[in-house]
Parts: structure tokens; sequence; C-alpha cells
């Protein structure tokens, strides 16, 4: 395996020509990447609220967005600078405190988790070799915030949609982990890294999604209900709650709300994109174009074109999931709540427990295959 | 000394706990005190295993068997809980006198 | 992890007058428990406007443009009722063309409803893609009433006698062609909704209602057609001219929500049959057509005869309501719309007592929804299809 | 000392406060819920001390467990019997209070004292291993494979347990269901009305 | 055992034809994506009002004969007619005349019972105003024309689906000089007028 650039280094390097010691460029370092992944996950996830609308608009024969920018490009700024500007209202008989923190919660937590999601080779904060494990921890902090919005709203929607939410995110975070587990198995590790170098060799045929389909239906559902997307989103259910638990909420806090529910989508969308389809792989691998055409794997020109084709190929299939997700979105009814709790414990569960079991069963009998 | 401060926090902790269990009233802040003692214990297992037994780590599996065992008491002991407050309809401590004498 | 089902303290809950799945101002207080439904209890009246008091100090006249302001999605059938009672108190004759053009009116009418209907059950239950779909086929129909008749909702077209205007030119062709587009339309809802399985999961056997409790209940039109009972007032009272008409009544067995989504999709085709016919069978043809035989054959031709004019006689604006009483009833997209009306040989009518099928269907949902989920009671009330104007009139 | 060790002390000051005082919180607040949350904010920064530890899986499983599912399972709890209940008055609470208070302060004292007049054997140097995941897998599944598989079944049992104790004891039958008509919870705010019984019992 | 797998093989089924179904509906969800947007922009595009449309109501002062027929038909009696009989021409002498398009409900009764057509609905129908009372028209307000949807140059005129040709259903794809359904009356006349020698 090659390293690929090392981003890191290159400007500790500059740093340290302007005369810092590598202790001072390293601290300088520190909030750089984290900044960065926290802009594009913003901007990402701005992208997502654009698409949602043009795409619900076009599945419905409307127009959507037109005249803010080329497409309409600008309405989630002007979305952002409408909230913002928007009178924060904290109902009288609110608890004032929890009804803050509850939003911010979520939204970091979601955020977090960009920690450990790879843009390319080189390209996330840190390798953890919790890795995956770790989003899926982080990710279940955010039924706590959801809980107390719910509770601090002193609205009996916002309630019921606080449980709501808090049970759903529990139920399905079981099978989520218990299909990404199946994949852990294969790859040996639950670096992120690990995973998609694990799924490089053979360009699109050695994508997970084809030794593990049963596994990646899992993960799609149970990402979808995590999300909470139309099939799943009975917290935010229009129809019963009005909005769930985000129903007192307005301005910014509610930007947080409605920023991190569009932030979790891609999240799941990179997800899908880094335990199932390959992360930074094109469909074909690269390294051998690089070979045919005699290029030194260490060329920087090189190197940049791989980078950018890398993380053009991540976004290209977290946004495919995403396109999906909204495609859906505006096409099925919503499920109740005994349904969506039947479904991830009567059917989710019991099958990622048997795909689990075939993929460690296929690992033993086919190693070559099922990474022995 | 940072041993010695991971173990003096967890000390804390678990008087905290002591304190909660003995003087709650309410059943639930009661298992809220034992999940806090069982987190000082895993504090102290994880600075042992860091400090004392760092390339075995036995430690940190002990603390995941602990974790393990804390959320079994937690499911068991809320549905105890609850149990007790759809037949008693209160979460009085002092209420669940059912087994005196 | 346990989920952990417990006795939880009952909630009570207030559903609406503004919340957004109570399709206008219908209130209703519920008590939960958990996600469960305990008890449900409706509170009418947020739209009140004394629709029957106002009839009391109007005459007909005055009071038609009122009349679609009762149930504003199936606008004709209000007119239709309110110019049917005094029709019938007064023994007045309608033409033959303008009674057709009357069910044509009426039959689209319908559709407009049960698509209304449609996009809002199914948005009910969470796809909104479907609301915005059957806007589009409702705002051709709509294009189509303002061409006859002025409004694409209050539109005060029927007269006593008749109706105000003759169809204009050229709508007969363009009503055939809604009508050959609304059936590709149709197949279309159904491939998106019919047979999806979440779909299906949720109305499937939920708010059954048996053949005798419908009955019991009073319910009317597809409600009670989805129960089993084959009741369609246009083939029992025999009204307009229905019986030249080549149609069936859409029914169902099993009662449940799904059944009254059938019957009303399937309703909705039958009623694009019926147009297709009825504007072939349109005394006259169409209205370019029938001016041209009438220029044709000269002042004295059968053209100009009683059965091809769109009104018998211009009513009046002191039309006096006879003495006598009676009840008129048709059979609205909703159910069975009816007005007791009392004349005393005067300008205004005595009484004018309405009879509106969303209120008699709107009581049997406490006893549907008790015991469903809190989610359950958006569908119940979807597939009861009220609407708060004629609830509360 | 370094830079390392420099934010490794501060973060260990941070956390041990923040731990200890919503501990605090968690045994002392009145409501609740205000401490079921603060429970949540405990179990987060001993995540953080057990990161400070070397201990990057434990930490993740902490926040796993303790605050997505136990900590979500106490809220659920205490939402569902979210009941304000005013305790009957016991004699002498404020003694007992005082008394239990004095009696962990003296415990805590002599455990400070312990741990440090202990003269502990620490390790020389903290071997840095490359991962803990591999050494605590090993673990698990050759000298603690009993206790783990043992582990897994004490779970099953919580969870067949927790279902069991849980559970309504019926069903209860819609048809049949008697609504009680003199209830509170079921009046109407407003006023006061005939429930729906009569009608839905002789209906059926 | 076999009973067990026979469940697990129609749960399969089952997920499969959910599966099925569900694509079924997003094809058609996605089908729609690439039929035309039937938006209609409303400030840049606008409906033509059809002939029949009840917009705001146009009054010509000098047919009015004060008969009062349009407040009598009126569901509120809203015309506010001010005359004077003169005595000299034993005739009512209108004064004043005006309707409060702010209640006003465009039933049209007062327009369909006007004995001398005074009274006319024209295709105004946005009637916006900061103040309600702006929208009470007196005599002259009422005499004023509206201006033509067809005539504004910043507005592409959209017919609506009664005024398409016939088998057109969008209006975006016809333009609007197009000719609509139905037959002129001299067409028909020659056609029919065939068919009638024939009948001859």
């Amino acid at each position: 395996m090659y390293t690929g650039i090392d981003l890191q280094q290159a400007l500790i390097d500059v740093l340290m020509g302007f005369g810092l010691t590598q202790g001072v460029a390293k601290v300088l370092w520190m909030p750089l990447p984290m900044l960065l992944v926290f802009l594009v996950a913003s901007v990402l996830a701005l992208v997502c609220t654009w698409l949602e609308r043009k795409v619900s608009a076009a599945a419905q024969q409307r127009i959507g967005p037109e005249y803010m920018g080329p497409f309409g490009v600008l309405v989630p700024l002007a979305d952002v600078g409408k909230l913002i500007i928007k009178q924060d209202i904290i109902p009288a008989k609110a608890d004032p405190i929890l009804f803050t923190l509850g939003p911010v919660i979520v939204f970091i937590s979601v955020f977090l988790c960009y920690l450990v999601i790879p843009f390319g080779q080189n390209l996330l904060i840190s390798d953890v070799g919790t890795g995956i494990f770790l989003v899926i921890a982080i990710s279940s902090i955010a039924p706590i915030g959801l809980l107390m919005s719910g509770y601090s709203s002193n609205n009996k929607y916002a309630l019921l949609g606080g449980l709501r939410a808090a049970a759903q995110s529990i139920s399905y975070e079981i099978p989520l982990a218990l299909a990404a587990l199946a994949i852990v198995l294969m790859s040996n590790g639950l670096s992120t890294v690990s995973i998609v170098n694990q799924q490089a060799d053979y360009g699109i045929l050695s994508w997970n999604v084809w030794r593990q389909p049963i596994g990646f239906v899992i993960f799609l559902i149970s990402a979808l209900a995590e999300c909470e997307r139309l099939p799943f989103d009975l917290p935010e259910a229009e129809e019963e709650l009005v909005a769930g638990y985000q129903t007192e909420y307005t301005g910014v806090k509610f930007m947080l709300f409605y920023g991190s529910s569009y932030a979790n989508l891609l999240l799941a969308g990179l997800l899908v994109a880094v335990l199932y389809l390959g992360g930074w792989e094109l469909p074909f691998p690269i390294d051998r174009i690089s070979d045919w055409f005699g290029i030194s794997k260490n060329t920087p020109w090189w190197q940049i074109i791989t980078a950018s084709l890398g993380i053009t190929m991540t976004l290209l299939k977290a946004y495919l999931f995403i396109f999906t997700a909204i495609l859906l979105r505006w096409t099925v009814p919503r499920v109740r709540i005994d349904q969506l709790l039947d479904l991830g414990w009567k059917f989710l569960l019991p099958i990622g427990l048997v795909n689990l079991l075939l993929t460690a069963a296929f690992k033993i009998a086919l190693p070559n295959y099922f990474g022995g | 000394m940072p041993l010695e401060a991971f173990l003096i926090v967890a000390a804390a902790l678990f008087c905290i706990g002591i304190y909660g269990l003995i003087t709650s009233r309410n059943a639930v802040r009661v298992l809220m005190s034992i999940e806090l003692m069982l987190n000082a214990v895993n504090i102290n297992l994880l600075a042992f295993s860091n400090y004392l037994d760092s390339s075995n780590l036995r430690g940190q599996v002990f603390a995941i068997f602990v974790i393990s065992i804390a959320a079994a008491e937690a499911a068991v002991g809320l549905a105890i809980v609850l149990s007790i407050y759809r037949s008693r309809d209160t979460v009085d401590m002092e209420q669940f006198n059912l087994l005196r004498w | 992890m346990v989920m952990i089902e417990t006795k939880a303290e009952r909630m009570v809950i207030n559903l609406g007058p503004h919340h957004p799945s109570m399709h206008g101002v219908l209130r209703l207080i519920v008590t939960l428990d958990g996600e469960n439904v305990v008890d449900c209890e409706p509170v009418l009246g947020y739209l009140h406007r004394g629709m029957e008091k106002i009839a009391e100090n109007r005459t007909i006249i005055q009071y038609l443009p009122y009349v679609t302001r009762w149930d504003y999605l199936a606008t004709m059938f209000t007119e239709a009722i309110t110019v049917n009672a005094p029709e019938r108190l007064a023994n007045v004759s309608v033409p033959r063309r303008a009674s057709y053009i009357r069910m044509i009116m009426l039959e689209l009418s319908r559709i407009a409803s049960h698509l209304l209907w449609l996009g809002t059950f199914v948005a009910d239950i969470g796809a909104q893609t479907p609301f915005f779909y059957v806007f589009r086929e409702r705002e051709i129909i709509y294009d189509l009433f303002e061409a006859a008749t002025g409004m694409r909702m209050m539109h005060n077209y029927f007269r006593i006698g008749g109706v105000a205007a003759d169809l204009p030119y050229g709508w007969v062709d363009k009503c055939e062609d809604f009508c050959n587009y609304l059936t590709p339309k149709i197949d279309e809802y159904e491939r998106l909704i019919s047979n999806n399985p979440i779909f299906r999961k949720r109305i499937e056997g939920l708010g059954t209602i048996g053949q005798d409790e419908a009955i019991n209940w009073g319910l009317s039109g597809p409600m009670l057609r989805a129960s089993g009972v084959k009741w369609d007032l246009r083939k029992i009272d025999h009204y307009e001219l229905y019986d030249e008409l080549d149609w069936e009544v859409q029914w169902d067995t099993s009662g449940d929500c799904l059944a009254r989504y059938f019957v009303r999709v399937r309703e909705m085709r039958e009623s694009a049959k019926m147009i297709l016919q009825a504007l072939k069978a349109l005394p006259g043809g169409s209205y370019e057509n029938l001016e041209a035989q009438r220029v044709l054959a000269g002042p004295k031709s059968e053209w100009n005869g009683p059965d091809y004019q769109f009104i018998s006689k211009k009513p009046s604006p002191t039309f006096k309501v006879p003495a006598g009483e009676h009840y008129v009833r048709v059979e609205a997209p909703k159910g069975e719309l009816g007005v007791y009306l009392i004349g005393e040989d005067s300008v205004f009518p005595w009484r004018f007592k309405i009879r509106p099928p969303g209120f008699v269907n709107l009581q049997i949902l406490p006893q549907l929804v008790r015991g469903m989920k809190l989610a359950d009671i958006m569908a119940i009330l979807g597939s009861v299809d009220i609407i708060m104007g004629e609830v509360d009139r | 000392m370094n830079l390392g060790e420099g934010v490794q002390a501060v973060s260990l000051v941070i956390l041990s406060a923040m731990t200890i005082a919503a501990a605090m919180g968690v045994v002392l607040i009145p409501n609740i819920v205000y401490s079921a949350f603060l429970l949540g904010g405990v179990f987060i920064s001993i995540s953080g001390l057990y990161l400070l530890l070397n201990a990057d899986f434990v930490a993740a499983a902490q926040i796993l467990i303790y605050v997505g599912a136990v900590n979500v399972l106490i809220l659920f709890a205490i939402m569902l019997v979210n009941k304000q209940e005013d305790y009957q008055a016991v004699k002498l609470s404020l003694v007992r209070k005082i008394t239990t208070a004095l009696v962990c302060i003296g415990l805590f004292c002599l455990l400070a004292l312990t741990v440090t007049s202990t003269p502990w054997l620490l390790t020389p140097n903290i071997a840095a291993v490359p991962s803990t995941l591999v050494i605590i897998g090993k673990h698990l599944f050759t000298d603690y494979l009993l206790p783990f598989e043992l582990a897994s079944v004490l779970l099953l049992v919580a969870l067949v347990g927790a279902i069991i104790l849980a559970r309504r004891e019926f069903v209860p039958d819609p048809v049949a269901t008697e609504f009680p008509a003199a209830e509170e919870s079921l009046s109407l705010l407003e006023r006061p009305r005939e429930q729906l019984v009569g009608s839905s019992s002789s209906e059926n | 055992m076999l009973k067990f797998l026979n469940k697990v093989g129609d749960y399969a089924k089952e997920a499969i034809q959910s599966a099925k179904f569900i694509g079924q509906g997003m094809g058609v969800t996605f089908d729609h994506m690439r039929r035309r947007p039937i938006t209609v922009q409303y400030p840049y595009e606008k409906l033509i009002p059809s002939e029949r449309f009840r917009g705001r109501i146009h009054f010509e002062y000098d047919k009015c004969i004060s008969c009062e027929v349009c407040v009598r038909v009126c569901p509120i009696n809203l015309p506010v007619v001010d005359w004077e009989f003169n005595a000299e021409i034993k005739k009512k002498e209108l004064k004043s005349y005006s309707i409060d398009f702010g209640v006003c409900i465009f039933c049209g009764n007062c327009v369909e019972y006007c004995p001398t057509n005074a009274l006319a609905m024209t295709e105004e129908y946005d009637l916006s105003t900061y103040d309600r009372h702006e929208l009470n028209f007196d005599s002259v307000a009422l005499g004023r024309m509206p201006t033509k949807v067809t005539e504004d140059p910043f507005v592409t005129p959209l017919r609506e689906f009664a005024y398409l040709p016939k088998g057109a259903i969008e209006p975006h794809a016809v333009s609007h000089t197009e000719r609509r359904a139905g037959k002129r009356p001299e067409e028909i006349l020659e056609e029919s007028g065939n068919i009638g020698n024939n009948a001859e």
C-alpha cells in the first residue's frame, strides 16, 4: 500500500520553515482538519437540503427553488440566514437549560462522528483503531439530546416525539451494529481505513456490497431509521406529532436540529460508501492505470489526481445513497410505531444475526474471498 | 501521581454513589447511584490496568464484564422498579416495604 | 436492550383545531396510554357559521352562492341539493340537457372530491407525493369548472329548473380529453400506492366497520359501501338521469380503511366512465353542435324544444318556496347529503335542515380509534373523509 | 513535562471535576430528570477518563452502553413514570442524610489515605500497546472465555427477566374494555362529559 | 423444522414482494422526474381567466336604472345604490353606486339579474391592497377596465385546460395563440349543412 500524500507532515514542514518548533506546528495543525471537516460536512449537509428540495420537486412535477442562484443552489444559505436572524423563542414553561442543551448535544454528537470518516486515503481526522465502533457509540448519544429537548419543551407532542426518537434509535442501533460487525469480521479491523483498503483489490468487484448483500440491505434500512428519514420519521411525524421534539424550536436551535438531521443523513451516506461501496476506491483499480502508464505512485501530480478522484468517488457514492433516501422519502408512507419496532426487533435483528453467522462461516470456508 | 489521582476520583465517585444509594427516596435514583458505584469500580480497574498491567490489560477485560453486568442490572432493576410502580403506584423507597418481617 | 412496556401515566393530548392532519378545524381530545389510544372525543363547531339559519333568511337564489361553503371540495353536490329541494317542492321540471349537464358536473365534482381525499388520506399516512399528483388532476377539473361556471370552487351554477349557463364551446371535447387522461393517472396512483407494503400494513384491517354496525351508525357513501352494503342513492332515488347511464355501484365487503380506499378509487374510475357516456348522450351534443343544428333547422325546430334547453325557466328573484315539507337527498362523494326543507309559501324557506354526510360519518370515529395507536387516528380519520365546512356548517 | 503530558494533566483535572460535579448533581438535585441527564454527563466524562487511561475500546463501549443504552433506558423509565409525587415526610430524614454524608466523607478520607499511602508497584514505563482491541479480544477468547460466555448468558437472562417483569400481565381486550368513568385522567379538562362506555359496550 | 423453514421462505418471499412494490412505487416517482413541471410561475406566467370568469365587477353608470335588483339578489345585499327620484322626468336618478369587494363573494347573481346589463364580470382577480377600505369601489372605480393578461408584455399567458386544443393537457407545451378545442360556428354549419342535406 502506498501512503498517499501526507498533508499534515507537509504543513508542519512549512510551518517549521517559518521557524516554529515542531510542537507548536503540531498544535497549530491540530484544529485545522477538524475545522475543515466541520466546514465541509456543513456545506455537504447544506447541499443535501438543496438536493432534497430539487429531487422532491422533480418527483412531484414541480420546479423547486429556482431564482436563488443557478437552480436555486443558494437556497440553503438563505435558509441559514433566515434561521439565524429569527427570534429564538423559549416557551414560558419550558426548561431553558435543557431546552438549549438538547439541540447542542444532538449537533455535537453528529458532527463528532465525522472524526473517523475517511474522504481519501489520508483524508480523515484520525484513523483511530476503534473506527466504526466509535461512530456507532457516538451516534448513540444523540437520543439523549432528543429526549432532553422532548422533555424540556414541556409539550406533549415533543415528549412523545422524544420518546419515539429514543426508542427508535436504540432499536435500530443493534441491526446497524450487526451489519457493520459483519463487515468488520471480513476486514479484520474496526478502522474505517482498513475496511476500505480491504475492498481495494479488484475495483467494483471487490466492494463489500457483493459479499454482504443482506448486510447492505439491513444497513440501509437501519441507517434510514437512525436518520429518521421518511418511512421511519416517526419522531417528527408531521401528521401525528406536528413536528415531534422540534415542535417548540425556532431560530438557531431549530437550525441545529435541521442541520444535524441532514449531517446525519450525509454521515449515513458516507458510512454506506465506506462500508459497502469501497469508500474512495474507483470502480476500477486505479493503481493498475498508474502501472500501465508507468507513473510512479509518489509523483505529486498523480497523487493529487488520485486524492481528488477519491474524494469525488466518496461523495458520489454518499450522494447516491442520499438520492435514494430522498426518492424513497417522497414515495413511501410512514410506518407505525409498533411496525417500526417489529421491523427492527423481529426482522432486522434475526436477519442481522444470521448474516453475521453466515459471514463467519464463509470466512472460515472461503478465506480468500471473505478476508481470511 | 496520576494513578493516585484516578484512584481518588474513583473513591470520591464511589462515596457519592453510596450517599445516593442510602439517602435517595426515588427508586430510579437508587439505580443511578448503583451505576455511579459501578463506574467508580471501572475507573479503578482501568487505572490499575494502565499503570500496573499495561501489557496485559486484564483490567480492561474486567471493565467490559462490569459494563455488561451493569447493563443487565439496569435493565432488570428498571423492570423491577416499574413493576413495583405499577402495583404500588409509587417509586418511593420508603414505601417498598412489602418484605418487611 | 429491552424496551420496557409499562403502564404509563395516561396522557390527554389535544389534536387540533390547528393540527396538520385535522382536515380543517376538527379538534380531537385524545387520551393516550403510551402510544395507545384509550379514548377520543371529537369537538366540533370551530367552523360553525349558522348555515341553516342563514338559509332561513335568504331566498334560494340568494342562498345558492353560500352552499358551496358547506362541502367546499364537492361543491356541485351542495348546489344540486339546494336546488333539488325547492324544485321537488315546487314541482319544477328540468330539461333533459340540463339534467345531463348536471350529471356531468356532479360526477366531475365527485372525482375532484375523491382525488383530494386520496391525496390527503395518503398524506395522513405519511406519503406526501400523491398529494401533488392529485392536485394536478384536480386543477384540470377546476379549469373545466371555471370554463363552464366562471369560478373554480364557488360555482353558483345550478339553478332551480336547470343550470345557469350552457356548456361553452369546446368544453365537451376537453372534458372527454380529461376522462381519457384520468384513467391512466389512476392506474399510476394505484401503482404508487395500492400495493405499497407499508401502506397495506398501515391500513389493512384498520378501522373495520361491520355491515350492521355501519347501518346502525347511519353511515353513508363509501363508508357504508365499503362495509358491504350496496347502497347508492343514484340507483335508489333515481334522481337526475343516472338510470340512463350504464354503471355499477362500487362496493367492498371488508369494511376497513383499505376497502374504503378501493371503493373510492373504483368510484373515480366509474365516474370517469359515466362522464364519457353522459357526454356522448348529451341531448343536442356539444354546445357548438346544438347551436349549429338550431340555426340550420330554423326557429321552429325540435332543437329549440324543452329537452334541449339548459334551463327550463329562469327563476325569478322572488321565487317562492311553496308550502309543504320534504326531505331530499343526493349521493355526495362523502355520502348522503340531504336537505329537509319546510316552506310556507314565502320567498324564504321556513326551515332548511342540512344532513351532511361528514357529520354523521364522523360519529363513529371515537369507537373506531379506541385501542388503536396514535398514528391510526389519522389513518382512520383520513378514511372517513370529513370536511369541516359541512360538519360544522 | 512536555506538551502531551500537559494536555493530559489538564484534561484529567477537567474531566475529574466534571465527573465529580455531575455525580454530586445526580444524587443531590431534587429533580430526577435533571439527575438522569447529569448521569449521562458523568458517563461521558468517565469515558474521557478512560481515554486518558489508554482504553479507547472501553471508552467507546462506555459511551455506547452507558450513555446510549442504560441512560436512555433510565430516562425512558423516568418519563414513563413521570409523576410528581410528594414523598411523605420521614422522621429524622435530615439526621439520616447528615449521618450518611459523614460516613461517606469518612469512607472517602479512608480510601484516599490508603490510596496515597500505598506504595504502588508501578510498571516502570507504560508500554504503548498498538491496539487494545486485539489484546482484549485475545483475553476474551482465551483465558476469560468462561466469564465471557457467562456474561452473554447473563445478558440473555436479564433480557428475558426484564421483559417478563415489565410486561403487562394481559393485553386488555379492546372489545371488553371498561373504561372507569370516574377516572380523573379520562375526563376532559374543559367540562365533564359522559363517557362513551354505554354506547361501546352495548354496541358490541 | 420444515414448518420453520417454510415460514422463513414465506417471510423471504414477502420481503422480496415488498421490495418489488416499493421499487415499483419509486419507479413512478422517478418517472415523474423527467416530466415537465406543471408549475405556473405566477408573476411571470399567468393563466388566462376563462370567458365566464367572475372577477371584479364592472359597472356602467349610464345603463343603471337604479332598480335595485342587484341588491335584492345579492346574498348580503351588498351593492349600495344611492338614487333620488327626479319628479320632472319621473325617473330615478342614480347618484352613486358602490360595491365593497372586501365583502363581495363574486357569486355573479347581480350580473345575472341586472335588467340592463349595467353590471358585468371582468377578469380581474388580484384585488390585493394594503388597506381593505380601498376595496370599496365606487362607480368610477367600478367603471375602469382591468389590464388583460395577454397584453401584459412581462407575463407569459397560459391557457386553462378547457381552452387548449383537443388532446392537449399541459398549457406549457401549447402556444397561447393556437386554436382551442371545439369548432367555429361556420365550420359546423358547413359540416352539419352537409349532414342536414344528406338527411333531407
